[in-house]
């Protein structure tokens, strides 16, 4: 499949044995990103597949983008990434069930015809390319050549994007931005210790607490002021370990003596 | 500015003038309309005045430049085939406006809105006929479907919603078919002749057949739908049922005109290899036309269903004439436009009158008519005699040419066309029958004669069809000029008498 | 060693315009007082439109394809579709400027407290008319973009503030919210094959310009399966983004969840872009290869034309009846690009401002139509709208018949001239397969308009919100525009004729 | 080693997030395996570049990484409104609007 013949596409050693190890860990890794479960995993795995395309960049003679890739996009996007996971629940993750019968499948027949014909196409069409390399072009060195291009070749480009930048940040603001109206915790705790009495500072009591009596053998008191019988463990009540609820009862002029 | 184009733009100021009459004074709005009705024929009068009828080609010719990235012109001019058909539309407008002076009044919008409607339908019949620029024709013969549509829709009877949308759908169908045509031999001419959509310049290109073929099936389909040729006609009927009597007689008297109008025009002049190939196909077409409209006329109940069949009965006479290729052929088959456009409109009109004095359109409720209202029932006896081509009455000489015309070419197509005129005589026969003569219904004994308007409205019509009956020249020598053009361009001789006849 | 680049910033000072009116816009956000944002929004939006239009005005007779180096060529094409894409966001901004369209705060929950109090408040998200003016930026750089890496860029800036806009509805948000997902989604989805196929034709021509990728092509030189999967990827990219089949899933549900003004800018402007942006990749870029692409895209449009067609029949709300329409209509446009003659790019030009223009008059139509609660699209509870308001059923009406292309409205011209191209260039089928089309289509056309006039009002009908002047001024705008191009188009065919030409 | 393995690599993982994006159904997932396919179309790019020994290929991955960044911020914002709403991030949950 791999075609070595062709001398002028074809690199050292240290690149093969480099490509060797890490590609194929790239692609299970981007495979597992579509296997497991829980989304955290997927965006792990996609910034080793990230990182791994870094170190593919730099062997590549593209340095530059090679650190603009570590930095970037597994610094800056894939945290962005992680960050909005957190946010929305890091046991967030899919269920595997599928919705549409026979989707699946379908999708991933789909898939591998669509991935083999492009491989093979692909298979045809490099047995005739041959590499130019970046040697002479790097000369000055990859940073310099870039910076080169960008501000003369392509400099309208580089400066429409300016307009992506500001919408982007424009667009997060709208979706995000809220005015706050909410009043504080702090604010609350201010406010009740400025009013005019401070009797009820500290809180307000607890509300209607009918029972005259901490032990667990005395019945509790229903709101009219009877005892509730079955207030009382049926344990103790086998045992016979009961005190008369009588007593605790709340009678009428008592009631109006309170 | 040719006159053709002051009669297209009299009934468009007509009928912006109805805008400035307050929608509700209705009698002003009918007055204004049937005056700038009258003023419209006066001048296609004019034009029938000034045109010579010995000259062949097109007269009245103006053209200007339209859409010039497309060589489009506004292009306008007419032989004696539009000069007759403008002329039939231009009459029978005003009769059909005082015929059905309350007609609008119970519609789903105003009056002022009907008559809008039908003025700017007058002045798009009159451009239909009156253009000479294919593309000209066809946006005019598509876009006057809009308001025949909103009449059939928002003033008729019945099951009006749907067949309105049931008669704009087959049209626009056949329209579009029309318009993959239009565009192909559009392209044809820009590859030979630098684009344009002259038809005269048209006529000249050479076609290879194949393309030919398909580009004069594109046309004919089109026309066929709206003449209505089976097995295009189904859409015919229920619009004729649910139409009022004025939009009625438009539509069957002068619009369906336009498909027989543009076979002669485009199909045969265009196309005439093709033509050629298709009219033995054609032929029979029209005799199944013919059989099937009287057959199911004889079987229907329903008055404007009897006439819609009829004329499609008619229809088929019409195409057989043209198809024949000879010169009495399409001669009487043109005088057969005419002649059909008046008949029609006497039955329409009439069957109209009875239907609303009677609230019913089956033909059994009509019995004994002859004794309550015999001006009435006179008047549509006279009508149905000519929808018989009774002899003396003029749809007679137009049938007698096309059966001959066809003879000499087609004999077994007219023998069988022939058995078409037997089956009219019974279903005309029939209807009579049943509707005029014996007892009286006691529900039809309330019902009144004609009032003056009405019989004002019906007497020229009535006229027109027993002198035309007597006296067909000057009309057939405005129309035999453009017939042997027609001929020509097909490349068609009229066959010798055979030898002993 | 460096040598300054050397911008031509008359001809990009169109776009820079609207560039420095969004910056204006987000400016006047973080200092003007609240109550003095709209007006000062409206003000700024529609005074930098119009000044980038006048700006293209005077400059219109300029050709340069060295305008921004290699990145821009200003043409007649870019100069036409600018112009095009200014006029009908005008009316766009006008129609988003008129209240109620818009959540109060898109940040608020729906439903929640804090909602009801920022619409008891009467706050507005003035954000919309930058983000407007960047999109609107973008979709001007577009179709002028003459390199992979421009047109990628200037995707992104007319996809991204629309994709926000998209979720801002004020009335059934949540509805607003999942359209805004699924288009920024399938978006995404689609600009990363946008690139991948720029990838393989840089593989395959060793250069991002367009031209140079023309270059390739005619001399041969390089690998013919790169072009091809190149090709293919560009193409599966770009036909999401006008909406072709089997691309076209994302549409009806934006369409419907989108806030209205937000749909009918997006349905006119985006197409007249994305149309444009094809029009110059296939004519000018991929010409020289038209044996492979051609066929497929003939297929896709046929197939486009009829499953929108016959879609649309099924539908009972409006808005998505016409996102059906729209993808029919993208159907008819790609046999434009089908054609790749001069005649099929005027044609192209001529019915994207036809259908543009009708477009934002039937969204404009779409937001006076209102019960109690809000905007109704329900197609059954329009029934009888004739009776009730017959100038605006009338020029909705109007509208559709333009749709289906009746003799007299923008849409017939339209629709004949670029058949007549598609005919031109020996593509019978297509031509076949439009008339068939547009036969079904009218079929949905004419039973809304059967709704409209001819069926009775129900109880429940709706009413028709007294129109604003600022949306009265749309849709008579767009009713004359369409009456005119019908009924006298030279007045537009000729400067198309004028204006279609590619630079190479 | 031959160069072109870097595209085999590429289009793997081009395949890879295509099928995802079809397959996954939480929003945030199906958004990474769109940036995958970004980085795959990167790969390719700079592949590219070193075959055809110009620089134009890494200014584009260039490009793709800052409109990626881009695209990431909105897309985010987005999904967060989305969850905000309903308490979830599924592509399935997001289904008021009628297939």
């Amino acid at each position: 499949m791999f075609k070595m013949a062709l001398q002028v596409g074809s690199t050292h050693t240290p690149e093969a044995v480099l490509f060797w190890i890490m590609a194929p860990m790239a692609v299970l890794a981007a495979l597992g990103m579509l296997l497991v479960k829980k989304a955290v995993h997927s965006a792990l795995l996609l910034a080793w597949v990230m990182i791994t395309l870094a170190i593919f960049y730099i062997a590549e003679d593209a340095l530059f983008l090679g650190i603009v890739q570590v930095v970037v996009y597994t610094g800056a996007v894939m945290m962005l990434f992680l960050f909005i996971l957190m946010l929305v629940g890091v046991d967030s993750s899919d269920s595997l069930v599928e919705n549409i019968k026979g989707q699946r499948p379908a999708a991933i027949l789909a898939a591998i015809g669509f991935g083999g014909l492009l491989l093979s196409l692909i298979g045809r069409a490099v047995s005739h390319t041959a590499a130019v390399g970046l040697t002479a072009t790097n000369a000055d060195g990859n940073v310099q050549g870039i910076a080169q291009q960008l501000f003369t070749r392509y400099v309208w480009a580089f400066e429409v994007v300016s307009a992506l930048l500001i919408t982007a940040a424009l667009g997060a603001m709208v979706l995000a931005h809220s005015e706050r109206k909410h009043i504080s915790q702090r604010q609350l705790s201010v406010d009740r210790f400025r009013q005019a009495s401070l009797a009820d500072t500290a809180g307000l009591p607890a509300s209607g607490v009918y029972a005259r009596h901490n032990a667990v053998d005395v019945p509790a008191l229903l709101p009219d002021g009877s005892a509730a019988p079955t207030s009382i463990s049926s344990t103790l009540e086998a045992r016979g370990d009961i005190i008369a609820s009588e007593p605790f009862e709340l009678t009428a002029n008592e009631e109006e003596e309170n | 500015m040719s006159l053709l184009t002051v009669l297209e733009l009299t009934p468009l100021v007509g009928a912006a003038l109805l805008y400035a009459v307050p929608k509700t004074n209705a009698k002003l709005i009918k007055q204004v309309a049937f005056v700038l009705s009258l003023v419209a024929l006066a001048i296609s009068a004019l034009i029938a005045y000034r045109f010579k009828s010995n000259v062949s080609g097109m007269q009245f010719v103006e053209s200007h430049s339209w859409i010039s990235n497309f060589g489009i012109r506004y292009a306008v001019g007419i032989d004696g085939l539009a000069l007759v058909l403008i002329l039939l539309t231009t009459i029978l407008t005003p009769i059909v406006f005082l015929a059905g002076w309350n007609e609008a009044d119970n519609g789903r919008w105003s009056v002022r809105t009907f008559y809008v409607l039908m003025l700017v339908l007058e002045s798009s019949m009159v451009g239909v006929f009156a253009a000479t620029d294919v593309f000209l024709f066809y946006v005019i013969f598509e876009a006057m479907l809009i308001p025949v549509y909103l009449l059939i829709g928002g003033y008729g009877r019945g099951e009006r919603a749907a067949a309105a949308m049931k008669f704009l759908l087959y049209s626009l169908l056949g329209g579009l078919l029309m318009l993959a045509a239009v565009i192909g031999i559009y392209i044809i001419s820009t590859n030979q002749i630098g684009g344009t959509f002259d038809t005269a310049k048209l006529a000249t290109l050479h076609i290879d057949s194949g393309t030919e073929n398909f580009l004069f099936l594109g046309f004919f389909i089109a026309f066929a739908i709206k003449a209505p040729l089976w097995p295009f006609h189904t859409w015919l009927p229920s619009a004729a049922k649910s139409a009022t009597p004025a939009t009625s007689v438009l539509l069957l008297g002068v619009l369906d005109k336009v498909g027989t109008y543009g076979m002669i025009r485009f199909c045969i002049t265009l196309f005439p290899h093709a033509t050629k190939t298709f009219t033995p196909l054609i032929i029979a077409l029209s005799i199944i036309s013919i059989l099937y409209g009287a057959f199911m006329a004889i079987g229907q109940r329903d008055i404007n269903g009897l006439i819609a069949f009829t004329s499609i009965s008619h229809f088929g006479f019409i195409v057989l004439g043209i198809f024949a290729m000879t010169s009495q052929g399409i001669s009487g088959a043109t005088l057969y436009m005419v002649n059909h456009g008046f008949s029609t409109a006497a039955l329409f009109l009439v069957a109209g009158w009875m239907i609303a004095r009677r609230n019913s359109s089956q033909i059994e409720d009509f019995g004994g008519l002859q004794r309550v209202t015999p001006v009435m029932a006179w008047s549509f006896f006279i009508a149905g005699m000519s929808a018989l081509a009774l002899p003396g009455i003029s749809s007679f000489v137009s049938e007698f040419l096309v059966l001959v015309g066809t003879f000499t070419r087609y004999p077994v197509a007219a023998i069988l066309g022939t058995t078409g005129i037997v089956l009219a005589a019974l279903y005309v026969l029939i209807t009579v029958q049943r509707s005029l003569h014996g007892p009286v219904a006691p529900s039809n004994e309330g019902i009144s004669d004609l009032n003056l308007r009405e019989k004002i409205s019906i007497a020229p019509v009535i006229a027109l069809l027993v002198i035309m009956g007597f006296f067909p020249k000057p009309v057939l020598d405005w129309i035999n000029p453009s017939t042997n053009q027609t001929l020509q361009a097909a490349g068609y001789t009229d066959p010798l008498p055979k030898a002993g006849k | 060693m460096f040598t300054s680049p050397n911008l031509n910033y008359a001809l990009l000072a169109p776009i820079l315009i609207v560039l420095a009116g969004a910056l204006l816009g987000v400016g006047v956000e973080a200092f003007a007082r609240k109550e003095l944002r709209a007006p000062l929004q409206l003000g700024i939006a529609l005074l930098s439109v119009a000044a980038a239009f006048l700006q293209l005005m005077r400059v219109r007779d300029q050709r340069s394809i060295t305008a921004a180096i290699d990145s821009f060529s200003f043409d007649g094409a870019t100069v036409f579709m600018q112009a095009a894409i200014l006029v009908l966001s005008f009316f766009a901004i006008l129609l988003i400027s008129d209240g109620g369209n818009f959540t109060a705060q898109a940040s608020a929950i729906p439903g929640s407290e804090d909602e009801h109090s920022s619409i008891a408040e009467g706050k507005s998200q003035t954000e919309v008319f930058p983000l407007t003016l960047f999109a609107i930026s973008g979709m001007m750089l577009f179709p002028a973009a003459t390199d992979l890496i421009t047109l990628f860029v200037a995707l992104e800036v007319l996809s991204l503030p629309l994709y926000l806009m998209a979720g801002l509805s004020r009335r059934r948000r949540l509805l607003s919210q999942e359209a805004a997902l699924k288009y920024f989604l399938l978006g995404a989805y689609s600009s990363a094959f946008f690139l991948f196929g720029g990838a393989f034709l840089y593989g395959y021509s060793g250069s991002l310009s367009l031209n140079s990728i023309a270059i390739a092509i005619s001399s041969n030189t390089g690998n013919d399966i790169f072009l091809l999967l190149g090709i293919v990827f560009l193409m599966v990219g770009l036909l999401f983004k006008i909406g072709a089949v089997p691309f076209h899933a994302w549409t009806p549900d934006v369409y419907q969840g989108a806030p209205t003004p937000i749909t009918g800018f997006m349905a006119a402007c985006t197409k007249i872009a994305a149309i444009g942006a094809m029009l110059r990749i296939f004519y000018v870029a991929l010409a020289g290869d038209q044996v492979q692409w051609r066929p497929i895209v003939t297929v896709i449009s046929i197939v486009t034309m009829l499953v929108g067609a016959i879609a649309a029949m099924s539908q009972r709300d409006v808005k998505r009846t016409l996102a059906f329409s729209s993808i029919a209509h993208a159907g008819f446009l790609l046999t434009g690009i089908v054609a790749l003659n001069q005649s099929g790019l005027k044609a192209s030009l001529f019915y994207l401002v036809a259908y543009g223009f009708a477009t934002i008059g039937a969204f404009a139509v779409v937001t006076l139509v209102r019960d109690s609660a809000g905007e109704v699209t329900d197609i059954n509870r329009w029934v009888g709208l004739g009776k009730k308001s017959p100038l605006i059923a009338g020029s909705f009406c109007l509208f559709l018949l333009s749709f289906g292309g009746i003799p007299l409205t923008s849409g017939f011209i339209a629709k004949f001239s670029i058949f007549t191209a598609a005919y031109e260039s020996g593509n019978t089928s297509v031509v076949v397969f439009g008339v068939l089309t547009s036969a079904i289509a009218l079929f949905f056309y004419l039973r809304v308009i059967v709704m409209l006039f001819f069926t009775e009002p129900k109880s429940d009908a709706v009413t028709v919100s007294v129109p604003s002047v600022k949306v009265s001024f749309v849709v008579a705008a767009s009713v004359i525009v369409t009456i005119l191009l019908g009924v006298y188009p030279s007045l537009l065919l000729n400067s198309a004729q004028t204006f279609a030409t590619f630079l190479r | 080693m031959d160069i072109s393995n870097y595209i085999y690599l590429s289009a793997i993982l081009f395949t890879i997030g295509a099928i995802g994006v079809v397959v996954r159904r939480n929003a945030i997932v199906v958004f990474m395996c769109v940036e995958l396919m970004l980085n795959a179309a990167n790969l390719a790019f700079v592949t590219f570049s070193r075959i055809n020994g110009n620089l134009d290929g890494q200014i584009a991955s260039f490009f793709t990484m800052v409109v990626a960044a881009c695209e990431v911020v909105v897309g985010l914002a987005i999904i967060v409104t989305m969850y905000r709403s309903r308490r979830s991030a599924s592509v399935d949950d997001a289904s008021l609007l009628k297939r």
